[in-house]
């Protein structure tokens, strides 16, 4: 049909930019933090993306998996991406050397809202590898400083040796111009210099306004639960607490269907919702 | 839209004409009672009197699997350079088809275009043909019996001719080039044609109401009619290979011997499987067969229609000829909007 | 990289997968370039039989006590143990009447003789030692074959198609034999990479990849069922190739109870 | 002075054998060959099945000659409902027969075989040196795979060939594109059959032999035929072969050994080209004398070269027989239907190996009563000792290395396909491990 106009082989949406590995930080068990550059200098400078979104990475000749990208884009220069080993193409990626060359396309997903957080106070809860996201959100604010109220950053993780960018967070402790809570269910040697117990006991420490808060919950699913239910006890609107979901991706861009749920992409109208959308979204937590 | 008539004795030579715009595709006669969509070679053998096809005319424009990638680990990915620029003529598709055409086009575009389906559209010209619905059709219930646009050139059977809709430029150019085998429509013939749509809506036997059915799925949610079909489905996914608007596929990378380069390919998927919402860590958000099920449903009768204004249903009877099992999309949504089943 | 150490090994079967690879008239020699083969009883003389291997192939089930012992020697001394087709796999046609003692069995075939050897019910390898990954077809796909060689020298687990015969005979647009034909057909139950072999053939899938997973096999039976043919034939079929594979013996087991 | 072959497993032959020859004071006490493989009793497991099961069930009995084992057994059935297929049918069939036999005797010599007069471990190591032998050899497998596959639609354990027919008949364009492959595969064969011609065969196997194979009052040589010969002079209704293949259980063997009139006997490409290889025409004529078969032999190492007449044989006969179809005009024929009922069919063809037998007995439904396979491997076994005793009677000499490359030479010419024994049995007892394979 004539009236339809195809994009030419440099618009393909599928198409994985080539990009080298250039530092892996082994973060906890299991979990290493890659610093990636794309061998195209043109991609290195036009590469934009906001928090809370994520790239298709592809272990050349393993496949393609879903990441998130961790750094912050008021960092420019590097791309972090904070992988667990959890099997096919991340035991590829592990596998791979320094220097290696991987694919990677996007930015995709909505990411956060920043825009609209401006002026508010947020209450950034994190569990596990939740924290791979929320990471990115977290530098980009405190790089942004001004243009937010209160920050509260909120995170657990089981024992002290399974907390991810553990170093880099303690040394957010000092800060004045945030709160940063801490937290390990079990700290058998004593030596957790902060809180031990579950994320939701932070929730004590801290005084929220639903008026003027957004909270930004990312985890396991187990944890959701929990802590959906303490910022519903303190009265947050549904549609100002954000979340970021996981679903099975194969293309990232609305169209293999995989991560559909309801009448929502995950990849395209998420990974980014509110609690709001995930009521009406049967399946969505 | 413009109009002309094209008498059947002159269809072959018109056919014949048309392998200057692509290579013709069209109905072909399989077995007793089944279709497919096939090369022709031989006039003779299109069937333009069918009920359906067994796959319908996705297959040209999402091929069952393809090859989007070579790779190496020095070049990288890089698109297959064969004939996605291969021209088409796809001839005898019905109205639901063209539809589900509409429907994947939806999908396939926006913000990230596919441009492996839509350089295949762009290069395929589509002459549709009308037919008479067989008893596993619901297109009328559907909205899908008649199409406005999405074609090139559109046959309606009239006994001895054929009415021609000229939808296109494109479409006027095939007509151009055989003029003289076309003729006016004249007053008889628009009467006949008034007489044949009339009679249509006698020809349905099945159907479904579509008002508030979204609410009602919604409502609906946690029927136990979900947990009947789960029961009998065999996740075969052949419900979702035939549909003409189902569209999820995988994507998987196959390596050639030498351990390094190789392909990417995709290829169709059904959420009717087992693994299709696994996600690594063994998290499956749709574990159980019912709720695989009910999500195709809810897919198309109700999330669909959030996203794009319509149901993801053309009403082809397709999926209702060739389960297995006998799970019939009529059947379910009938029994679920009935007051009378709890 | 250095080539992984490979061995291919035979148990009780009709070697039919050693033959596929053999079969691999084209690729055997970039085979050997890509795998260092250390063992290959039916096609070299000299074998090691002793090394560590980064990989066992192993086809056919296990029917003696020995075997059991012979299969703990590949798998103590392999990374990764792959099961070679259906007998490997599913326990394949020497296990359809596992339940009719082999005593029984061996008397009527081989007489007194039969007196002197020992023979088990026959089963998949999984029952005694762990398989790292699958390859099933009575006898397996060549391609599925290289496929997976390719991936495990790339150091990564292979994937294989895991939907039912009936999704690939549908995307080839053949004709349903079960439904246009009556015909008896396993195709959906039966786990495809044949690329629905049989069908395109008008021959209906007899199940001899083995089930897929979760494979609904109550209502592939009702549905036969209707179509005509009886329970026992049904069951029959069922039980050909795969009998002791996990849905079938949940299903058989209900259906004794009922 | 003790010496003794033990063989654990048997290489390059499908499935597991053994040998085990003990020589004392310069002569031969002992010669065994085992039987490894484990059994699967699919002639029992079949019993009650009705009979459109059993085909394919029984074509597993073995990988490499899964195609002549479907055909005997689709044959054994429709003996016994005395179904008449149509001619087409019965050229498809050979065709696939063909095909297999080429298959088959491609990766005998080449593989197998020639490595051993080479002194290679095997077609990998043989391919170093001989690269185009090896080729043209994994081509000519290759080719009868395509046969099997076009026919049969698969390789090993054929689908397509059924009771009474095919699923789908071959168009004649693929038969044609197939044809033009086989022109192709003969003037191969033909250079190789050089390659063949140069090895030299060993004569220390020499011991007189029985021969037995199929044969017809037809002109032409054949893998069918109506009655078992011998080279004694005898011949055999096929519906008798329970007295042909008296199978008696011998202690020193361990296995079931077969007897024609007490004294063991041959099957094989040997035998059939010893029984009616005057029957041979054109090329496989001419490759016949030109590799010195012309003459009886009774060196089972001559079985290679026999095998090598019928590659060429089959590669001729298999475009004689798609000139035939295509020339009948190919028809879309639909199988025959059965009629089940009570009774007894036998069938036999020439395999790779040697004579296959099926035989059915059903009841009145179709359900299989009784099962009776013999294959060839099981018939040549006796002979495979007695050739073993003879040449380890002439190497008494020889160090024991060298003597049991000789006689793991002799077990291999016999090509034996243990997989297929369903009548051997390695019956040692005690044994707790097993050799590996
Ligand atoms: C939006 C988003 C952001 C993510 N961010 C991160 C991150 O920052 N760090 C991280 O370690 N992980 C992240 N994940 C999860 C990550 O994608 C999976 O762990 C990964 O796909 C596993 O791939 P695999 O091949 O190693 O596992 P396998 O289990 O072998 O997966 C096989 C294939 O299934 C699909 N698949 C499996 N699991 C998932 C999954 N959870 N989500 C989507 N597709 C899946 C993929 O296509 C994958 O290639 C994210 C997932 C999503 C959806
Ligand atoms: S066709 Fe029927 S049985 Fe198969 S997946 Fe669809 S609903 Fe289930
Ligand atoms: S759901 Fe069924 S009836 Fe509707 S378009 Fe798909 S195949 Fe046709
Ligand atoms: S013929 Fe068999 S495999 Fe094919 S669609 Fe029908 S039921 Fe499925």
């Amino acid at each position: 049909m004539s009236n339809y106009s195809a994009k030419s082989g440099a618009d393909n949406i599928y198409q994985p930019s080539l990009a080298r590995i250039v530092r892996i930080l082994p973060q906890i068990k299991d979990h290493r933090l890659f610093e990636l550059r794309f061998e195209d200098p043109e991609m290195r400078r036009s590469f934009t993306y906001n928090p809370g979104q994520f790239v298709e990475l592809s272990v050349i000749g393993t496949g393609e998996a879903p990441v998130s990208i961790s750094s912050s884009p008021t960092r420019p220069g590097v791309l972090e991406l904070c992988v667990r080993k959890i099997g096919r193409v991340t035991e590829a990626l592990f596998r791979l050397p320094l220097n290696s060359v991987v694919g990677l396309r996007g930015p995709y997903g909505n990411g956060f809202p920043v825009e609209a957080m401006e002026r508010n106070n947020l209450l950034i809860v994190a569990g596990g590898l939740g924290m791979a996201p929320l990471r990115s959100l977290l530098w980009y604010v405190l790089d942004n400083r001004s243009k937010f109220k209160e920050i509260i950053l909120m995170f657990g993780a089981k024992i002290s040796e399974e907390m991810l960018f553990k170093f880099e967070l303690l040394s957010l402790l000092d800060r004045t111009d945030m709160k940063c809570l801490l937290t390990v269910d079990k700290d058998e040697e004593g030596t957790w210099p902060v809180q031990v117990g579950v994320v939701t006991r932070l929730f004590d420490f801290v005084e929220i306004d639903p008026e003027i808060t957004y909270a930004i919950v990312c985890g396991p699913p187990i944890m959701y639960k929990f802590v959906l239910e303490k910022l519903l006890e303190r009265n947050l609107p549904k549609d100002r607490i954000l979340m970021s979901l996981e679903r099975r991706m194969k293309c990232g861009v609305g169209k293999c269907g995989h991560c559909s749920v309801g009448y929502k992409y995950t990849c395209i109208d998420g990974p980014i919702f509110t609690y709001w959308d995930a009521i009406n979204l049967p399946e969505m937590i | 839209m413009q109009i002309v008539k094209l008498p059947k004795e002159n269809l072959d030579k018109f056919v014949g004409s048309l392998s200057k715009f692509g290579e013709i595709h069209a109905p072909i006669k399989k077995d007793e009672n089944t279709y497919l969509f096939s090369k022709i070679e031989d006039l003779s053998k299109i069937e333009l009197n069918y009920n359906r096809t067994i796959l319908p005319p996705k297959k040209y424009f999402l091929p069952p699997t393809e090859t989007i990638f070579r790779f190496s680990p020095e070049k990288g990915y890089e698109p297959p350079k064969d004939n996605l620029n291969r021209k088409y003529v796809l001839l005898g598709v019905h109205s639901c088809d063209i539809h589900g055409l509409k429907i994947l086009d939806l999908v396939f575009s926006g913000t990230y275009v596919d441009n492996y389906y839509f350089t295949r559209r762009k290069n395929t010209s589509i002459i549709g043909v009308s037919c008479i619905p067989d008893d596993m059709c619901f297109c009328r219930s559907m909205e899908t019996d008649f199409v406005e646009d999405g074609f090139d050139l559109f046959l309606s059977d009239m006994d001895d001719s054929y009415l021609v809709r000229i939808a296109t430029s494109l479409g006027d150019d095939m007509v151009r080039a055989s003029q003289s085998l076309f003729k006016e429509v004249d007053k008889e013939d628009i009467a006949e044609y008034k007489r044949k749509s009339n009679e249509m809506k006698n020809y349905f036997k099945i159907g479904l109401e579509l008002y508030n059915l979204p609410e009602i799925m919604d409502l609906e949610y946690e029927s136990k009619i979900w947990g009947e079909m789960g029961e009998k489905c065999l996740s075969c996914g052949t419900c979702s290979m035939v549909c003409p608007t189902c569209y999820c596929y995988d994507v998987f990378d196959e390596l050639n011997l030498d351990g390094k380069t190789g392909e990417r390919r995709r290829r169709w998927d059904s959420c009717l499987f087992k693994d299709h919402a696994l996600v690594a860590g063994g998290l499956n958000f749709r574990k159980e067969r019912s709720s695989r099920v009910k999500n195709r449903y809810f897919h198309k009768q109700r999330g669909f229609v959030a996203q794009y204004g319509r149901p993801s249903c053309v009403g082809c009877g397709r999926c209702i000829q060739s389960c297995p099992a006998k799970v019939d999309i009529v059947e379910v949504i009938t029994k679920i909007r009935s007051v009378d089943y709890e | 990289m250095a080539k992984p150490k490979v061995g291919i090994f035979g148990i009780t079967g009709c070697a039919g997968e050693q033959i596929v690879i053999l079969n691999c008239e084209d690729q055997l020699m970039d085979i050997l370039k890509i795998l260092d083969i250390r063992s290959f009883h039916t096609a070299l003389s000299e074998n090691d039989e002793k090394c560590d291997l980064d990989i066992a192939f192993v086809e056919g089930a296990v029917v003696q006590p020995e075997e059991e012992i012979l299969l703990k020697e590949i798998r103590k001394r392999s990374r990764l143990l792959i099961a070679l087709g259906t007998c490997a796999v599913w326990g394949g046609v020497a296990a359809m009447k596992n339940e009719v003692s082999r005593e029984r069995l061996k008397d009527e075939i081989y007489g007194p003789a039969g007196k002197i050897f020992e023979s088990i019910p026959a089963q998949p390898l999984c029952s005694f030692v762990k398989v790292d990954f699958s390859i099933s077809g009575c006898p397996i796909e060549k391609e599925q074959f290289l496929q997976a060689v390719a991936s495990l020298v790339h150091g990564d687990i292979p994937i294989l198609p895991k939907y039912a015969v009936c999704t690939e005979c549908k995307t080839n647009e053949n004709t349903c034999l079960l439904l246009e034909k009556g015909g008896l057909c396993l195709g959906p139950i039966t786990v495809g990479g044949c690329d629905a072999r049989c069908l395109s053939y008008s021959i209906p899938c007899s199940g001899c990849r083995g089930p897929v997973e979760e494979a609904n096999v109550a209502s592939e039976v009702e549905i036969l069922k209707e179509k005509g043919f009886t329970l026992g034939d049904v069951h029959n079929q069922l039980r050909t190739f795969a009998a002791p594979a996990e849905a079938l013996q949940t299903y058989f087991a209900k259906r004794g109870r009922e | 002075m003790k010496k003794s072959v033990v063989v654990n497993h048997l290489c390059r032959i499908e499935g597991h054998g053994g040998i085990n020859v003990a020589i004392e004071d310069g002569k031969v006490a002992r010669v065994e060959m085992d039987i490894f493989e484990g059994t699967r009793f699919l002639e029992a497991l079949v019993v009650g099945r009705s009979y459109n099961e059993i085909p394919p069930i029984l074509s597993r009995i073995c990988a490499i000659c899964s195609a002549v084992h479907t055909i005997t057994s689709l044959m054994a059935v429709e003996d016994a409902f005395d179904t008449k297929i149509s001619t087409q049918t019965e050229l498809l069939r050979e065709l696939l027969v063909q095909g297999g036999n080429i298959e088959s005797h491609a990766l005998h010599i080449f593989c197998l075989a020639v490595p051993d007069f080479l002194g290679y471990s095997g077609a990998f190591t043989l391919a170093t040196d001989h690269p185009e032998e090896v080729k043209i050899g994994l081509g000519l497998k290759k080719l009868g795979n395509t046969v099997q596959e076009t026919i049969g639609g698969r390789a090993v354990h054929p689908v397509n060939a059924v009771l009474g027919g095919f699923g789908k008949v071959p168009t004649k364009e693929t038969l044609l594109r197939v044809k033009e492959e086989l022109i192709k595969g003969l003037k191969d064969a033909l250079v190789a059959i050089e390659f063949i011609a140069s090895l030299e065969i060993p004569s220390f196997s020499e011991s007189p032999t029985i021969y037995a194979a199929l044969g017809s009052s037809a002109q032409e040589y054949s893998l069918f035929g109506d009655k078992v010969i011998f080279s004694s002079g005898d011949s055999r209704e096929i519906k008798s072969y329970k007295e042909l293949c008296n199978e008696t259980v011998i202690p020193h063997s361990h296995a079931k050994h077969s007897y024609f009139k007490g004294r063991p006997f041959m099957v094989g490409a040997l035998a059939r080209i010893m029984l009616n290889g005057h029957k041979l025409k054109f090329e496989a004529k001419r490759t016949k004398e030109k590799l010195g078969l012309n003459s009886p032999s009774e060196n089972i190492l001559h079985n290679n070269t026999a095998q090598a007449i019928e590659l060429v044989y089959s590669l001729e006969r298999s475009i004689q027989i798609i000139d035939e179809l295509v020339e009948r005009g190919i028809k879309d024929e639909k199988p025959v239907k059965i009629k089940p009922k009570a009774g007894q069919g036998t069938a036999a063809v020439e395999a790779p190996r040697g004579t296959l037998y099926h035989s059915y007995t059903f009841d009145k439904e179709g359900r299989l009563t009784r099962a009776d396979v013999i294959t060839p491997t099981a018939q040549n076994l006796a002979n495979i000792e007695k050739d073993f005793r003879a040449s380890a009677e002439r190497l008494v000499d020889e160090p024991e290395d060298s003597l049991q490359a000789k006689l793991e030479m002799v077990a291999r010419a016999y090509d034996p396909c243990i997989s297929c024994s369903v009548h051997l049995v390695r019956l040692t007892p005690k044994r707790t491990t097993l050799p590996l394979r």
